[in-house]
């Protein structure tokens, strides 16, 4: 253990070990500690919101010292970690992944002076908040471009696990497609896992063999990238610009920014004005962008992504916006309406273009 | 030269001492590994010696990973000594937390604390059902238990998302693929007001001493271990080699059921894609270093637990990969084997050879 | 038509790491002995593989370093089993978890890496024909490779002198010791084939199958090898027909889902495994068909003193 | 180099084979202490003595399979190092080993090409077996795998083998022991005619007959040394056997053969062969009464193993009626019943594998005696370790068992003194039934009298006794009646007086009078049943 003092707070609860002395030194920094559910290096997920974490510390490294857990499971152990990470003295803690709700719910009330920020979950306490980011802002700008360059009208995805993000985010990405492009049809293959590049490869083999040219993935590996760029299909880089993938395949990036949201957390810890709360952050807030256009992409189509996100910004356009229908038919959002976060954050249906059911759906 | 020797007895003395000398090769490997990483090797035995039992708290953690991984080892024990080669308890230990999992979410706030049990129950009969499918399939078609078992892992593990992600989903999960949160009665009690230790302790205790029992006390217990090490006189005494694999297989999918039952409604309190944790393999190391012996698997799923905590604390605390745990667990299990080989031969060095 | 065409060359890609891997094994079980390590060994060759294209940007020296890595593992199991006369399956198991652990402990630097462009293979006039020429004629050599190996070891085991003692040792090392064989040393020389075997298959699998490092990426895919010499009943040709059936599946699965079948994906990822455990039972409801195809010694240890 | 030493220096009549102070050592005892011998070329010289004698350690030496820890060894005059099987056969020397050496999925030629060194193609090794084996008397298909032999064929395949290297030095390690009279005699003549053409020839048997009648000169071994050398033709049986054991072997107690009731009776027992390489039992009938032996000769793999099972209760397909046994005043089916109901009913078995059949290798014999000895659980079925220790001690002492106490893993323990310990465990159970397999297997000659001993007072005490041998003078010695199984047939039973070692030779090749279909009468002195005679389950073929 270190023993620099700790922040102003209340008496320490029972459980921590003692070895938290407040010996007095130099100014006390906040310590912030990051759970991560694969490695570092994962190239995805993990790999984005360790960026993050970098720029936080170069943003306020004079005020804070970052640590971070890697690989820690979404099951009952998650718990001891974040015990672990208050035993040695953090009092802003990220979990980054859904996995952590249950285990951050559980022991948030035990330490109430820890703030814990819980990513892509919808629980939250006292000193519990959640936060994510609008990813299918990027999906919709794939699939404009997709919809722009695709010869055979068949777009396909390869879907990790059937949550409504991913399920949004292949709609959204159709939703794009057909915006410029009616005829558009995708072919969905789901991979049950977040992160399994043999997998992900064979199912993007399967759907260039379904017939599929332009592929997409909601998955945490380029693996899907380089199979396209193998087969000479065309594809997306996702949560983090994949571009060196796969140079000919590769149409543009959908990357997800977590520094905005960190540094903002920070702040409002290191200021005392954190309250909790649910945050969705997009290309508004900086956490959504989409990068590294291919240059055989028409320039009037990239003007189109560019209005998207121009309007996106400016709160001009919705993208989930009236009429759609599901791919049973039915009208899912009435004409010229605009879908609300609840409706949103509940999707369990296809839009009409693709294929198949949503699996677990009855 | 060195040269093995067969002992006319196998060495009581080396048969205690082998599990001590493969630890110690163990913590050698372990601290030229430190060393080579450039960490202070010291520290690193400290990290996976001392910090995880260093108060109540870690003990409790300890309990905590050692309670599912003794009952399940404590199973495979008695497979192993009947010669029935299971290494799928991770499927049982699924199925067993599904069956546990079902009972549970049957509970509303009205229904008695003695629901804990039916979910108990639940729990060994679903790692007893899905031990059967091995079984069975042994039995009637010859289908090697070892590959069978395994792939049924992968199944158990698949039935599980299909359940989470679809049926048994919480309706106002928001479409996360997890069932509701298991209502407070259900949970399994705890021993102490704090940490997460529960009664599955007492349990896992109870285990060891009840297939103690049926080892070494027992004439079922007599057949099944002779049926292990000579399946020919255990045919000619007249013990049933079908009794013995269905016996070792439904005791054994029953304990990991236990587990996967204490598992859901304890520390998890739910099902999530995340129930498998990696015991039923690791319960397989504690068999061994256990020496299929009850008291043996006991020590061994602590040690095997401190492994665990110890590798996450490497992490945190000196930058070392969490897959040290897999390592050291690997080369345990290596060393061990290695060892036992001095329990049947004695090495002479140099041959008086012409 | 072109999409059937891929799956079909899919289907082969696939089924050459269980081809490989299933060639391997089937020396060592021939043998008798059974290796119950092959998920570990084969990750291990993986990052082995992996970390040399890294470095030297060759995939020769990459497959080069799998076969070592491979070798190298087997090479200690087979000093345990053999000379030790350590339990066969518990060894296996060990190796298997420690191959698990070992590999990802010494690839969590290469989680990021990248290989360089990946060669295109195609043989030149044949590629071209329509239909066959993608199916099968645009595979990377290994593929070939796979394919030319299998008659190599059928012939080595049917009809060469050193395939016969091969069979021999694995149906009697008792008879082979008698008569002078070095029983130990063919056993272990088996083992190492086995393992480099095995070994290259890791490698193709992190070089070419997938050009990543993941943890755990083998993915089962050792287990299933083991499988399949049960399933070949020990003959190397049944061994690829098993392996591309296996890979069939595989892709099936996938193929099914884009299609849009309505089966749930859990079901339709089941199948290789499900699959698996049929073709056991198929295979092994006969007792008589697997003894006399069995190699008789097949997991007992052997003390050439005794 | 070894190509001339293959041929002994001109002019002087070297011995083929010296031995000079060939000693041996394993952990627990000198196989072998500084043994002289010598082999002159065209003799036929005997190697004699009792079981663990260091007879097979000595032969594996010259073979090259055993390095000896001292000793030198000369070939036609010349000290050489046999360092390995390979080298033994470059010299000129072959061996067929006591236990076949032989790989059951390969074909005779490729068993016969595996113990050639040079390569020479299959197709010319094939060929070469035709010649040898015409030549000699051996007739043997080459492609025939070997699972489809017999063990006699299987040993011409071992010879064969052994003649195609034109061995100059042959060893044979009890060759006769799984063979028929006939065929002995035939292997006799194969021998002398070798021996005849200059071939040396060490000879192992515990026959003392055949070694009288066959070899020039005997070396006879005990505890490791050589007792003395003799010419066998000028000796006894009585002087061999005090050579060998420095006694006689103690006197049989005379015959007393008091049949009475009907005890076990078997009637139309057809079972097909579970196993490929096993045989199919083909209308097996008999009948065994209390206070008599009954003897069950044959060749080995003649269906003598699936007829043990079938009585133990290992194999429980057999028809209902098949099998009846006479207890506690009652008959019972006892057909489809596993070996606990059976033992229950005072049928007990002594199976010809002791180690990993008969006894558990790793358990000592205390926990070894829990295999069949239930009367010493405890109620509840508990186990009752005091006890189990106790029975023990008391067999080790009722039976002269040498061994390290009831503690002593079954495995520690010599072939003859197991086998002590397993059959007495059997008898203190004082069965109705006994069936016994091979009960002095290997076992030496003074061990092997006592356990014959304890059957005959067995039977005089009242029990019924089936004993399976391959050994007809065992058989002669201890049945009241004899019948023989051949090809998974039995024959009609012969009281012993009125049998011969010809006529029972004769049978043993499947050659008994065709009058025989067993009609229930013949066989059950308690009159036939009502159901048909002919079982309900037809013969398989
Ligand atoms: N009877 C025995 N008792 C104990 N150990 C034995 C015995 N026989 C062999 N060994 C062990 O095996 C080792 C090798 O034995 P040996 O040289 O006879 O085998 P081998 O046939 O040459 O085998 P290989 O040629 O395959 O190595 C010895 O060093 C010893 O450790
Ligand atoms: N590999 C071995 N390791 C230890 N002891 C051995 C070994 N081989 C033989 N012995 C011991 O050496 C002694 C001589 O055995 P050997 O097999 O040479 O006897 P034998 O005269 O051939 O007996 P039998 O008549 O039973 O064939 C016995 O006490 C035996 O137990
Ligand atoms: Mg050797
Ligand atoms: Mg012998």
């Amino acid at each position: 253990g270190c023993g620099k003092k700790e922040e102003a707070a209340p008496a320490a609860p029972a459980a921590e070990p003692a070895s938290a002395a407040s010996v007095a030194a130099a100014p006390a920094k906040l310590k912030v500690a990051f759970a991560y559910v694969g490695p570092v290096g994962d190239g995805g997920w993990t790999f984005a919101h360790d960026n993050a974490r970098k720029a936080l510390e170069k943003e306020l490294g004079d005020k804070i010292e970052t640590s971070f857990v890697e690989n820690v499971p979404e099951a009952a152990d998650a718990e001891r970690v974040f015990r672990d990470m208050i035993g040695q003295g953090n009092k802003l803690i990220f979990g980054t992944t859904f996995g952590y709700m249950e285990p951050m719910l559980k022991i948030a009330p035990e330490f109430k002076d820890v703030k814990f920020e819980h990513a892509t979950g919808y629980k939250t306490a006292e000193n519990m908040r959640t936060y994510d980011s609008r990813t299918y802002e990027g999906a919709y700008m794939a699939g404009v471009i997709a919809g722009a360059m695709t010869k055979s009208n068949v777009l396909g995805v390869v879907g990790s696990v059937p949550i409504p993000e991913v399920i949004r985010n292949i709609n959204s990405f159709t939703l794009g497609a057909q915006s410029v492009n009616p005829k558009i049809k995708t072919k969905v293959v789901w991979v049950n896992k977040w992160f399994d590049p043999p997998k992900e490869t064979e199912a993007a083999t399967a759907l260039i063999s379904g017939g599929a040219d332009i592929l997409m993935q909601n998955t945490d590996s380029a693996a899907v990238l380089k199979t396209a760029e193998e087969k000479g299909k065309r594809a997306f880089g996702w949560d983090s610009d994949m571009t060196a993938y796969g140079p000919k395949a590769h149409l543009g990036s959908a990357v997800i920014n977590w520094a905005p949201y960190y540094i903002q957390a920070t702040k409002d810890a290191l200021e005392g004005k954190w309250a909790t709360g649910q945050s969705w952050w997009g290309v508004k807030e900086g956490a959504i962008d989409f990068v590294a256009v291919a240059e055989d992409v028409p320039a009037d189509v990239k003007k189109k992504v560019d209005d998207i996100k121009a309007g996106l910004k400016d709160g001009s356009f919705s993208i989930w916006k009236g009429p759609i229908t599901d791919n049973a038919g039915k009208v899912v959002l009435e004409k010229d309406k605009v879908a609300d976060d609840a409706f949103l954050g509940g999707i369990k249906f296809y839009v009409k273009g693709v294929e198949g059911k949503v699996p677990g759906d009855k | 030269m060195l040269r093995l020797e067969p002992r006319p007895q196998p060495s009581q003395a080396m048969s205690l001492a082998s599990p001590l000398l493969a630890l110690a090769l163990t913590v050698l490997v372990g601290i030229g590994l430190f060393a080579a990483l450039g960490k202070n090797p010291l520290q690193g035995l400290a990290v996976f010696f001392v910090e995880p039992v260093k108060n109540a708290y870690a003990w409790g953690e300890i309990a905590v990973k050692a309670t599912p991984l003794a009952l399940i080892a404590l199973g495979l024990a008695l497979c192993y000594r009947s010669n029935v080669w299971n290494i799928g308890a991770e499927g049982q230990f699924i199925a067993g937390a599904l069956a546990a999992g079902w009972v549970a979410m049957q509970a509303t706030p009205e229904t008695s604390r003695w629901i804990v049990l039916p979910i108990l129950l639940a729990g060994m009969a679903g790692g007893m059902l899905w031990a059967s499918i091995v079984a069975a399939l042994r039995d009637r078609f010859n289908a090697n238990e070892i590959l069978v078992s395994l792939m049924l892992v992968y199944v158990a593990d698949l039935l599980l998302q299909y359940l989470v992600y679809g049926p048994w989903k919480d309706p106002k999960g928001f479409n996360f693929p997890q069932t509701v949160t298991f209502d407070i009665v259900t949970r399994i009690p705890k021993l102490f007001e704090t940490g997460r230790a529960h009664i599955g302790v007492w349990v896992a205790l109870g285990a060891a001493v009840a297939v103690w029992l049926v080892l070494a006390r027992t004439y079922a217990g007599f057949q099944l271990q002779v049926g292990g090490l000579a399946p020919h006189a255990a045919r000619y005494a007249g013990f049933s080699s079908r009794t013995a694999l269905w016996g070792a297989l439904l005791a054994s999918g029953a304990l990991a059921g236990l587990a996967g039952a204490l598992e859901a409604a304890g520390p998890l309190a739910q099902l999530t894609p995340h129930v498998p944790a990696g015991y039923g393999f690791a319960a397989i190391i504690v068999a061994f270093v256990g020496r299929l012996h009850p008291l043996g698997v006991l020590l061994a799923s602590i040690l095997m637990s401190m492994f665990y905590i110890g590798g996450e604390l490497a992490q945190s605390r000196l930058g070392l990969p969490k897959s040290l745990t897999g390592v050291f667990q690997g080369l345990l299990l290596f060393a061990l084997l290695a060892c036992d080989t001095l329990v049947h031969y004695r090495v002479r060095i140099g041959g008086g050879r012409v | 038509m072109d999409a059937f065409a891929l799956l079909i060359a899919a289907t082969l890609n696939a089924g050459t790491v269980l081809a490989i891997a299933g060639l391997g094994l089937l020396i060592n079980e021939r043998a008798g002995v059974v290796n119950l390590g092959a998920e570990g060994l084969m990750l291990v060759a993986a990052i082995a593989g992996f970390a040399t294209a890294v470095h030297t940007g060759s995939d020769l020296a990459a497959f080069a370093a799998g076969i070592t890595a491979g070798a190298l593992l087997a090479a200690a199991f087979g000093w345990l089993v053999i000379w030790l006369n350590t339990n066969q399956y518990a060894t296996g198991l060990a190796l298997s978890l420690f191959g698990a652990g070992f590999s990802a402990f010494v690839g969590q630097r290469f989680t990021q890496e990248r290989l360089g462009e990946r060669l295109k293979f195609e043989i030149p006039v044949l590629a071209d024909i329509p239909f066959i020429g993608p199916a099968l004629f645009r595979q990377h050599p290994m593929v070939y490779l796979a394919i030319a190996g299998t008659a190599a070891l059928a012939w080595f085991l049917c009809r060469s002198r050193a395939g016969l003692v091969l069979r021999a040792v694995g149906e009697s090392p008792e008879s082979a010791h008698a008569l002078g064989y070095p029983v130990r040393r063919i056993r272990l020389a088996a083992v190492i084939a086995g393992g480099a075997l095995c070994g290259l298959a890791g490698a193709y699998i992190s070089v070419v199958y997938t050009p990543l490092w993941v943890e755990g990426m083998v993915a089962g895919k050792g287990w299933i090898a083991l499988a399949l010499t049960t399933f070949a009943t020990w003959r190397p040709a049944r061994i690829l027909l098993g392996a591309y059936l296996f890979g069939g599946v595989t892709m099936l699965q996938f193929h099914l889902q884009g299609e849009g079948v309505e089966i749930p994906t859990q079901a339709l990822a089941m199948l290789p495994y499900l699959a698996t455990i049929v073709v056991l039972v198929l295979i092994s409801r006969n007792p008589t068909w697997i003894r006399i195809n069995m190699p008789a010694s097949l997991g007992k240890p052997f003390h050439p003193g005794s | 180099m070894s190509e001339d030493l293959r041929h002994p220096p001109a002019g002087a009549a070297a011995p083929r084979l010296q031995l000079r102070g060939i000693t041996k050592r394993y952990p627990s005892v000198v196989a072998n202490d500084g043994i002289d011998l010598t082999v002159m070329p065209g003799q036929i010289h005997a190697v004699l003595g009792e079981n663990g004698a260091g007879k097979s350690t000595l032969m594996k030496i010259i073979y090259g399979a055993v390095r000896p820890d001292a000793g030198t060894l000369s070939w036609n005059g010349r000290v050489v190092n046999v360092a390995d099987p390979q080298q033994a056969r470059a010299l000129g020397i072959a061996m067929v080993f006591q236990h076949f050496s032989l790989f059951d999925t390969l074909t005779v030629a490729e068993n016969v090409w595996l113990g050639l060194d040079k390569a020479q193609p299959l197709a010319e090794v094939a060929r070469r077996i035709g010649e040898v084996s015409a030549s000699y008397g051996l007739e043997i298909e080459a492609r025939r795998p070997v699972h489809t032999l017999s063990v006699g064929e299987r040993q011409r395949v071992e010879i064969v083998r052994a003649l195609l290297a034109r061995p100059q030095l042959l060893i044979l390690d009890e060759p006769t022991s799984v063979l028929t009279p006939q065929a002995v005699d035939k292997l006799f003549v194969t021998l002398r005619q070798l021996a005849a053409e200059g071939c040396a020839i060490l000879y192992i048997s515990h026959k003392l007959d055949e070694i009288r009648a066959l070899c020039h000169h005997c070396t006879v071994m005990r505890g490791g040394k050589v007792t003395g050398e003799v010419e066998p033709a000028r000796e006894s049986n009585a002087s061999l056997s005090r050579l060998m054991i420095g006694a006689e072997p103690p006197a049989l107690p005379p015959r007393r053969g008091q049949a009475g009731a009907e005890r076990l009776q078997v009637r139309g027992l057809s079972l097909t062969q579970t196993d490929p390489f096993g045989t199919t039992l083909k209308d097996i009938g008999f009948s065994l009464r209390a206070g008599e032996i009954l003897g069950v000769a044959g060749v080995s793999g003649n269906g003598q193993q699936e007829l043990l099972a079938a009585l133990s209760g290992e194999d429980v397909r057999s028809p209902a009626g098949a099998l009846t046994l006479q207890a506690a005043g009652r008959r019972h089916d006892i057909s489809g019943r596993g070996p606990r109901a059976r033992r229950a009913l005072g049928l007990h078995v002594v199976p010809e594998e002791r180690l990993g059949r008969g006894a558990v290798p790793t358990l000592s014999l205390a926990q070894n005696t829990l295999l069949t000895r239930t009367d010493t659980l405890g109620a509840g079925g508990w186990v009752r370790p005091a006890r189990l220790q106790a029975l023990a001690a008391a067999l080790i002492q009722r039976f002269g068992v040498k061994a390290g106490g009831p503690g002593a893993a079954a495995r520690s323990l010599s072939g003859g003194n197991l086998q002590k310990f397993i059959v007495g465990r059997e008898i203190d159970a004082k069965p109705q039934v006994l069936v016994v397999a091979q009960p002095t297997w290997g076992v030496d000659v003074g061990a092997a009298a006592q356990i014959r001993a304890e059957l005959l007072a067995l039977r005089d005490a009242g029990c019924a006794i089936l004993v399976i041998s391959e050994e007809l003078d065992e058989l002669f010695q201890l049945a009241d009646r004899l019948v023989v199984i051949a090809q998974g047939r039995l024959s009609p039973p012969v009281p012993v007086a009125e049998a011969t070692v010809e006529q029972i030779g004769a049978w043993m090749s499947g050659l008994w009078p065709a009058a025989w279909p067993a009609t229930p009468a013949a066989i059950s002195p308690l009159g036939a049943p009502a159901s048909p005679p002919v079982a309900a389950a037809p013969p398989a073929r």
